[in-house]
């Protein structure tokens, strides 16, 4: 058993641009759920359409790769203002069904085969990312001794984290103004709100503009990193899991999206190095007839499960979160 | 003695008197939170078929008090009995078994049931006496009947004061525990809660109730406590408290006291 | 239908035969030069690579094909004006077979003006068919004659057939959605872990069924109590305990998402990736009754579903425990001092919920086999159905699952493309929320 | 075939990745397939496969004097996106080769990272057509052993027009897979004369609803062509149901489906369910003696589909690493077109590094237990053979024939 | 100043006590405003003027429509029909939030407080008008943080007289119910409103509170604010109102200065009973009985017949 090998593993993917991703991802859905109380359960759909509209305009149209990204996160902005014109007047629980509904609908369109002229069908949309690598000033990766990086994930995750790193910026910023404690009043009680003369419409709808701009530089950064735009790279599971690590770490707290995206990173990595070490080799750790190498990938989910169960349990604000507040919502 | 009660005095008078109570509770110490004790070891008892009144300044751990006597509040410390049993920190739907009733202060009701259903919860346990509580408590409150199919959600403030008051009296408990019950209803609806409460007190239940309508409180109690900051400040008879300058000062103060100038 | 039955089994016959007649013809032999008008007793298949075509004549179907000899084909390189490779005249069997060089693009022409009288070629009568060869040995073509000329089915039998699917699976869903709304009525908990009660009531009668050998129906209601069981335990093993420390409702969710990655996993860890299936009522052709085709499990689907559907909400809404969940939904303290016990009442809903769910997986197992992420996979609708109708409302999520399993099968009808036909119902859900903000039966609020 | 026709395919992504300097020395072999998820049935053949390879490998003498290392990942399936991660996992424990994924969908997510860091992306099953054009259609870092669609979507096709099918209604699984295999398929029949009465396609994640298999039946096909995995059991009885199952209207299935369904395999059907009907499976026959050899490394293997194909990846890798005298994935690159195309025949790692040892400049062709493997212009096979087979009454595949093509 | 603010009370004696009586200088004036749920017609009001510059009262047995009143002045709800003006400005079909900035301000029966907001946060969100609510200005904190300051100053002030400052740091959904009632309160007069409409303000609040509030009640009329409240509390009513408005039934019954509405022989059979003014003590109990029982024959009698 080489701890090494565990903690390298668990410590880049914690470090590395798919945690990038998800802590974007969950920024925006802090914005959104953290702070103003919006139960958006689409975000894979605000990713969704900013990365099919870069792919779309490079690759299908053929237009530069700066002009894509703009077009991109109009397409989030866009679908906010869509989406949040008629449903911001459902209540929580509706919308997160509203929104889970548009983000598989995008998803099904993007990846129909119907349009596959345009959006490249289930296999989606490949060579638009040269401009994003040919910007690449590394020469090589880098070793730490506990962490290595490969020449390419080290320009993502520079990029990665300079992105996170302003979009906190951004949030601490906001978040402490008023304009923040009005989307924090809307999360209580949107009536007592409009009783003191704010627009409550106009405020969610910024947040969800907001959130949706930093779920598509997610979505934007996902296909950059990884060269491809797969529409079922889209789909719900990943809204969970952002969800996840947004509470594990704390909502409306500003680092909270971050920690929880890296800690979550971290779990899966680490948890599934060491089974894997652990059943493979001639002499493993654990013998074949407790677990085969094929179960010992599993093992890794179902333990993240029974994580994500624990930390909830024993820690229901998530790592930052403050424990008054939630005992105020306790039923 | 009386004249000038301190806290520890109050202690004293209660352990010298409380012997015999149905409900009694000795030097609670309770809260919300871990670290943060909002009742700081407040004292009550009430003998059976005695009617007790709390008063207090707003936040002063009234309602709390009644919640930890009612199980709904963790008790860090001290211990609650009823007829000489001990039922700290039991379960609230054990107690009802037992004989307790209670109406919260606030969401008295159930917003999605019928005012009938809403009714129908408070004699969940003996859904046979329905029939002859329901027309008890209509008779009290006739808009309640006419009303009986309306959801509780649309109803007026006042109105749900009154769904939540019938609830308790639909139970008939053998001690009540009333958190302003009288909150929100008109003048003419509020008297009709004292003197039914009266009424039932006079029946035989033992009925301890928390009041902002001091006065009217005060006027119809056997016994009344002041509480201030989770401790019991000054007990006494209705008249006694409400003649003490040092209950006006804090608490009653001195508007409506002279109504035909 | 059997006509195309007994096509397909002469079809198969000949298929049988043909490679091994080949192979007992193999002489080596140089195509021999076309000699138009005599029809070639036997046009051998040529070794290597060749283009063989069969001339058949259909008939629209009617009688067996008859082959069409005495017909002029060509085979040219490249394009139709390309170099001639072959050119033959069809056998009594109505075959050529050309022999070509290997890979590339090859034209096969019909000399039309050799059809024997009376035999059009179907379609628009193409003559000219363009090949890409690959294959190093023979590469077939075909030329239609007489082909059956197949009447798209009327708008009408597309309907009811959308109709009785739409049902079916609205009523799978309305089980489901069943569950979860009594479990969200009662608890205030999104429980997304809901598609692996689904998926728990499947597999437990596949193990029941397969493992223990039980019919499937006694397999069946024993998952069904097995799911019951499962569900009390999750209350007091997890659900339960949580709420006594004061959970709130966000925090639970994610518990529930939690929950579903470990079942899924677990389920997947022991029961494996691949799709199962029972030991009986696999295969079952439909029988028409009216109008609509259904076969026995579809009835004994429907059956089951609608005689439980309509006594559980019959049932929530005559006895006591009915009006007790709304109470316990409404405000669980409040319940409690009215001497319910709140406790027993989320348990006995765990008990109904998750039974209802498992039954919905039981049928679904029998509807469509067992599968380790079934249930994850309906989530989304279940969703759909219960938010529809009106979050924690009864018949609301029974309506509302069944406009959302109709909408899923009748979409494709009117257009929607069926390889992402859930986007109809997902739109539809959408609008109806647009004008309904509360669902279809959910009720407003009061403010003030 | 000479190494070096090939030295521009290299893109500039392997050019300005760290100078791919020369090996560790050590042949390192990733595996990046499905253990879980979706796919996870097309695991365990497939790392049986590689690990059985690598056992032959190291049994021969290993590769340039030392003995080849496996890594495994597993590359999930493309809901779970974990492969990335995974494939990180690979690239740290200084993989030269990755055999994998399974998913064209998945390899399309870490096929630019795999590259990119210089290591060769080998993978037994991905059949998307998509690798043989734009980015991927040089010989690059990239390649596989299982031939494009584009020969199966011949051979079915061709199949179904020698059987005198007219009309025939494609269902298909709508992914990177089902689709350009069901649109080969179409391509081919329609040029052949046939005319196409559907072409259906369902969403992979929650297979076909009614509306769909009502479509397939409303065509009135005289034969089915399914296009898909494992959920092909939840299918058949579902064509059954609306009277088009196999045994009203001929079937055929494809590599994705055509497994046994009998008794004692991982998914059943009732006996007699898929009698007659016919699949293709690329590769040539999987010999009863490879299954046995199999059985050596996992016991328990009861389907074998890229089993071959993962041998043969593992198994050109090391040859082209002992002909490149280098284990670095960049020298591998160069040498793998010329291990399997032209020269001197040998027919297993044994022989074949034999003919290497006397003659460390011998010209090999390697014929391996999935085909004669040309890797060619695009770095996939452009020859390949394809088999037929059919079902018994018992749902087990018989081998009918093998038909031989290039692309 | 005084002098003329006292004069808008004055105006008010020539007022006739005639239900919905046109008052000199209005600053609210509706007419022909119905609401009906399913057949229950909660508001009716056939015209309605409040008087600028004084403190009017609206009582009436409950379920009477006050609350709905409110919320169908304020925007929070729609009338079947009706038109209402505020400072001769329509207000009809205007959202909540716009009525509320143009000076009309409410507070909720069932208080609505900011439960994850601190007290002192409940109070500055109160405030207009501020720089730093404005998303592009937001992010700057040196564009508003003099303005916040400014807002958190008054904040205190009103949190001190309304005995809060102690829960200045805590969470608003740890305070007890009177505390919440007056905090709302307090909230609402950080929005600086011209007029106040105040839905039982002192329910809950206990009485020597209550009395040191009402001072500030009046003070707000003095500095020429004006006041809508619905109470119970016939004390306070008559403490402090200037004008009463009685509804019944979703109707206005009766008016005038608190005098003489309760003087109304009608308005205490139907609202403040006979013995509002007595202890009840005093009453025997079983006079009380008997009284009730006599009430029930009566009312079998009229059964009967
Ligand atoms: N759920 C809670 N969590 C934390 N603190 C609370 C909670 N409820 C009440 N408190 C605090 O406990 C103290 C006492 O509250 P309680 O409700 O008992 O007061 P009260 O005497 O009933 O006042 P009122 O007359 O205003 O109803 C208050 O300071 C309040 O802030
Ligand atoms: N959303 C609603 N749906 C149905 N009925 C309603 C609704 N809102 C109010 N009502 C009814 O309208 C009537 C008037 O209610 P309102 O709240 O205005 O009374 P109120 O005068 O404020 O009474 P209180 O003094 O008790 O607060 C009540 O009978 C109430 O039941
Ligand atoms: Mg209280
Ligand atoms: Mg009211």
């Amino acid at each position: 058993m080489d701890f090494g090998t565990v903690i390298d593993a668990a410590l880049s993917a914690a470090l590395g641009p798919q945690a990038i991703v998800f802590a974007l991802a969950a920024i925006g859905l802090n914005v959104h759920f953290g702070y103003t109380g919006l139960l958006n359960f689409g975000q894979s759909g605000f990713m969704s359409i900013a990365a099919f509209g870069l792919a779309v305009t490079v690759v299908t149209w053929d237009l530069p790769f700066w002009l894509g990204i703009i077009v991109g996160m109009l397409g989030a902005v866009l679908l906010a203002l869509v989406l949040g014109v008629p449903t911001l007047r459902l209540r929580a629980d509706y919308l997160a069904i509203v929104t889970i509904a548009t983000s598989e609908i995008l998803r099904l369109i993007f990846g129909a085969v119907e349009f596959k002229d345009t959006f490249g069908g289930s296999n989606g949309l490949t060579g638009f990312a040269r401009t994003y690598q040919d910007m690449n000033p590394y020469g090589g990766g880098v070793d730490l001794g506990i962490v290595s990086f490969s020449r390419n994930d080290l320009w993502s995750i520079t990029v990665g984290w300079t992105l996170v790193a302003l979009s906190c910026l951004l949030v601490f910023a906001l978040m402490r103004s008023p304009w923040g404690r009005v989307l924090k009043s809307i999360r209580e009680d949107e009536d007592a709100v409009r009783s003191l003369g704010k627009n409550v419409f106009a405020y969610k709808m910024q947040a969800l503009v907001l959130g949706g701009v930093f779920g598509g530089l997610a979505g934007i950064f996902h296909i950059l990193k990884q060269g491809s735009a797969v529409p079922t790279d889209f789909n719900t599971t990943f809204t969970f899991y952002a969800y996840a690590a947004l509470l594990v770490g704390g909502a409306a707290r500003v680092f909270g999206p971050v920690v929880g995206s890296m800690i979550f990173w971290f779990l899966i990595a680490g948890i599934g190095s060491f089974f894997s070490q652990a059943t493979s080799g001639a002499d493993p750790l654990l013998p074949d007839w407790l677990m085969t190498n094929t179960q010992a990938s599993l093992i890794r989910f179902i333990l993240l499960g029974l994580g994500l169960m624990l930390l909830m349990i024993f820690r229901p604000q998530g790592i930052f979160g403050d424990r008054r507040e939630i005992a105020i919502d306790g039923r | 003695m009386t004249e000038s009660p301190t806290t520890t005095s109050e202690h004293d008078k209660h352990v010298a008197n409380a012997e015999g109570a149905v409900l009694r509770a000795d030097n609670l110490i309770a809260g919300y939170l871990p670290g943060v004790n909002i009742l700081n070891g407040a004292d009550l008892y009430c003998q059976p078929g005695e009617l007790v009144g709390i008063i207090g300044p707003n936040g002063a751990g009234k309602s709390t008090l009644l919640k930890a006597l009612f199980g709904l509040v963790k008790i860090h410390e001290g211990s609650v009995s009823l007829k000489g049993g001990d039922i700290t920190n039991q379960r609230a739907d054990q107690l009802v078994t037992k004989g307790i009733g209670f109406v919260p202060q606030t969401e008295n009701v159930f917003p999605s049931l019928t005012i009938e259903e809403n009714l129908e919860m408070g004699c969940y346990q003996e859904p046979k006496k329905f029939q002859e509580r329901f027309e008890f408590v209509t008779d009290l409150f006739p808009r309640l009947g006419e009303r009986r199919k309306q959801r509780a959600g649309q109803l007026s403030g006042g109105e749900r004061q009154m769904v939540a008051m019938g609830r308790a009296l639909m139970m008939d408990p053998s001690v009540l525990l009333l958190d302003e019950p009288s909150a929100g209803l008109s003048p003419v609806l509020q008297d009709e809660v004292f003197v039914q409460t009266r009424n039932i007190n006079k029946a035989g239940v033992s009925v301890i109730m928390v009041e902002q309508n001091a006065r009217r409180c005060l006027q119809i109690c056997d016994r009344g406590y002041v509480l201030d900051h989770g401790t019991t400040a000054y007990s006494g008879t209705g008249k006694s408290l409400s003649n003490d300058p040092r209950v006006i000062e804090l608490y009653l103060g001195t508007l409506g006291q002279n109504t035909d100038d | 239908m059997r006509l195309a039955a007994l096509l397909a089994a002469v079809a198969g016959v000949l298929t049988l035969l043909a490679p091994s007649a080949a192979l007992a013809q193999a002489t080596p032999s140089p195509t021999p030069p076309a000699s138009a008008g005599a029809p070639a007793a036997v046009n051998p298949i040529v070794p290597g690579a060749n283009i063989t075509v069969t001339l058949l004549d259909l008939n629209g179907g009617k009688g067996d094909p008859k082959p069409v000899p005495g017909v002029g084909l060509t085979v040219l390189k490249d394009s139709k004006d390309g170099a001639e490779v072959g050119s033959q005249t069809t056998d009594t069997k109505g075959r050529v077979s050309i022999g070509i060089e290997g890979n590339g693009t090859y034209v096969v022409e019909l000399d039309p003006k050799t059809l024997p009288d009376g035999v059009k070629l179907s379609g628009n009568g193409e003559t000219v068919k363009t090949v890409e060869v690959k294959l190093a040995s023979s590469n077939f073509v075909q030329f239609q004659i007489g082909a059956v000329v197949v009447q798209d089915a009327s708008l009408g039998s597309k309907i009811v057939d959308g109709t009785r699917s739409g049902i079916i699976a609205g009523l799978l869903i309305a089980l489901a959605a069943l569950g979860l709304s009594l479990i969200f009525g009662t608890t205030g908990l999104t429980n997304f872990a809901h598609g692996e009660l689904i998926t728990f009531g499947a597999i437990a009668t596949y193990i029941f069924n397969r493992g223990f050998g039980l019919p499937v129906v006694a397999a069946g209601v024993l998952a069904v109590i097995a799911s019951a069981a499962f569900g009390y335990l999750q209350d007091r093993g997890l659900w339960r305990p949580l709420r006594r420390r004061g959970t709130g409702l966000i925090a639970m969710m994610i518990v529930s998402i939690g929950l579903a990655l470990f079942l899924r996993s677990i389920f997947q860890y022991g029961f494996g990736g691949s799709t199962r299936t029972l030991s009986q009522y696999v295969v079952q052709g439909r029988q028409s009754y009216g109008p609509i085709d259904l076969s026995h499990k579809e009835i004994a689907i429907v059956l089951v579903s609608v005689i439980t559907i309509v006594v559980t909400c019959l049932a929530l809404m005559r006895t006591r425990l009915g009006k007790a969940m709304r109470a316990v939904s409404d405000n669980p303290a409040l319940s409690a001092s009215s001497g319910l016990r709140v406790d027993g009442v989320i348990s006995a809903v765990w008990v109904l919920g998750t039974a209802l769910t498992g039954l919905a997986g039981v049928l679904l197992a029998v509807q469509q086999q067992v599968n380790f992420q079934m249930g994850f996979n309906l989530l989304l609708l279940v969703f759909a159905g219960v938010t529809l109708g009106g979050l924690g409302t009864i018949w609301g999520a029974l309506i509302g699952s069944l406009v959302i399993g109709l909408m899923v099968e009748l979409g494709p009808v009117f257009g929607v493309p069926a390889s992402i036909k859930e986007v109809g119902a997902l739109v539809v859900l959408i609008l109806i929320l647009l004008v309904r903000p509360q669902g279809i039966l959910g009720k407003a609020q009061r403010i003030g | 075939a000479c190494g070096s026709s090939d030295s521009e395919g290299s893109s500039d992504e392997t050019k300005a990745a760290p100078a791919a300097a020369k090996g560790d020395g050590t042949l390192t072999i990733g595996t990046l397939l499905p253990q879980t998820g979706s796919l996870a049935f097309l695991g365990p053949p497939e790392f049986a496969g590689v690990d059985l390879a690598i056992k032959d490998i190291n049994a021969a003498g290993g590769v340039n004097g030392k003995d080849v290392v496996g890594v495994k990942a597993d590359s999930g399936d493309t809901d779970s996106g974990i492969a990335p991660a995974e494939t990180d996992k690979l690239l740290k424990a200084g993989a030269d080769v990755i055999v994998g994924a399974a998913s064209s969908g998945v390899s399309k997510t870490v096929v630019d990272k795999i590259m990119s860091a210089g290591v060769v992306m080998y993978s037994p099953a991905n059949t998307s057509t998509d690798f043989d054009n734009g980015d991927f259609s040089k010989p690059d870092l990239y390649f596989r052993t299982a031939p494009s669609d584009i020969l199966q979507g011949a051979v079915l096709a061709n199949l179904l027009i020698e059987d005198g099918r007219q009309n025939v209604a494609i269902l298909a699984r709508q992914d990177a897979y089902g689709e350009t295999l069901a649109k080969e398929i179409s391509k081919n029949l329609k040029n052949a004369g046939s005319t196409v009465a559907a072409n259906v396609l369902y969403s992979e994640k929650t297979g076909p609803g009614d509306s769909q298999i009502t479509e397939v039946a409303d065509s009135k096909p005289d034969a089915v062509v399914l296009v898909a995995f494992e959920e092909t059991t939840t299918i058949v009885p579902k064509l059954i149901q609306a009277g088009v199952g196999p045994k009203n209207v001929p079937t055929y299935f494809v590599d994705g489906n055509t497994a046994n369904y009998g008794k004692g395999d991982a998914a059943t059907l009732p006996d007699g369910t898929l009698e007659g009907t016919k699949g293709t499976i690329p590769g040539a026959e999987a010999a009863q003696d490879f299954k046995d050899r199999l059985a050596t490394v996992n016991p328990d293997l009861k389907d074998y589909s890229y089993s071959a194909e993962s041998y043969d990846a593992t198994v050109t890798s090391a040859l082209a690493a002992i002909v490149a005298g280098d284990d670095s994935g960049a020298a591998i690159a160069k040498a793998l077109p010329s291990v399997t195309e032209g020269g001197e025949k040998c027919d297993s790692f044994e022989a074949c590094a034999a003919l290497l040892k006397d003659d460390p400049k011998a010209d090999i062709d390697y014929d391996g237990v999935s085909g004669p493997i040309e890797l060619g212009k695009t770095g996939s096979p452009t020859a390949a053979s394809i088999g037929i087979y059919q079902y018994d009454s018992k749902n087990k595949i018989k081998p009918v024939k093998y038909i031989a093509g290039k692309i | 100043m005084a002098a003329e603010l006292s004069e808008a009370r004055a105006a008010l004696a020539g007022v006739s006590n005639e239900p919905g009586a046109p008052k000199p200088d209005p600053i609210v004036k509706g007419s022909n405003i119905t609401r009906t749920f399913g057949g229950l017609k909660a508001v009716d009001v056939e015209h309605i003027e409040i008087q600028r510059g004084v403190i009017t009262a609206l009582i009436g047995p409950n379920g009477a429509g006050k609350t709905t009143l409110f919320n169908l002045l304020t925007g929070f709800d729609e009338p079947n029909e009706g038109d209402w003006s505020f400072n001769g400005k329509s207000l009809a079909k205007v959202p909540a939030y716009k009525v509320a900035r143009r000076g009309m301000v409410r507070t909720f029966q069932l208080t609505k407080v900011l439960s994850k907001l601190t007290v002192i946060e409940n109070m500055r969100l109160g405030a207009t008008g501020q720089r730093g609510e404005r998303f592009f200005s937001a992010a700057f904190k040196s564009l508003w943080s003099s303005q916040e300051d400014a807002n958190t100053t008054r904040a205190d002030e009103l949190l001190a007289r309304f005995k809060l400052d102690a829960k200045r740091e805590d969470f608003a959904g740890s305070l007890s119910g009177g505390q919440r009632k007056l905090l709302e309160m307090a909230r609402a007069l950080m929005v600086d409103p011209e007029l106040i409409m105040l839905d039982e303000p002192m329910a809950g609040v206990n009485p020597a509170l209550k009395q040191s509030l009402l001072g500030h009640v009046k003070s707000l009329r003095d500095e020429g604010r004006t006041v809508l409240f619905v109470e119970h509390d016939m004390d306070m009513v008559r403490d402090i109102s200037d004008w009463v408005i009685v509804m019944a039934q979703g109707q206005i019954v009766a008016e005038g200065t608190p005098k003489s509405v309760m003087a109304d022989q009608r308005v205490i059979d139907a609202y403040l009973g006979a013995h509002h003014d007595t202890d009840i003590t005093e009453i025997d109990v079983a006079d009380l009985e008997a009284e009730a029982e006599a009430e029930l024959v009566a009312e079998a009698e009229e059964n009967k017949s």
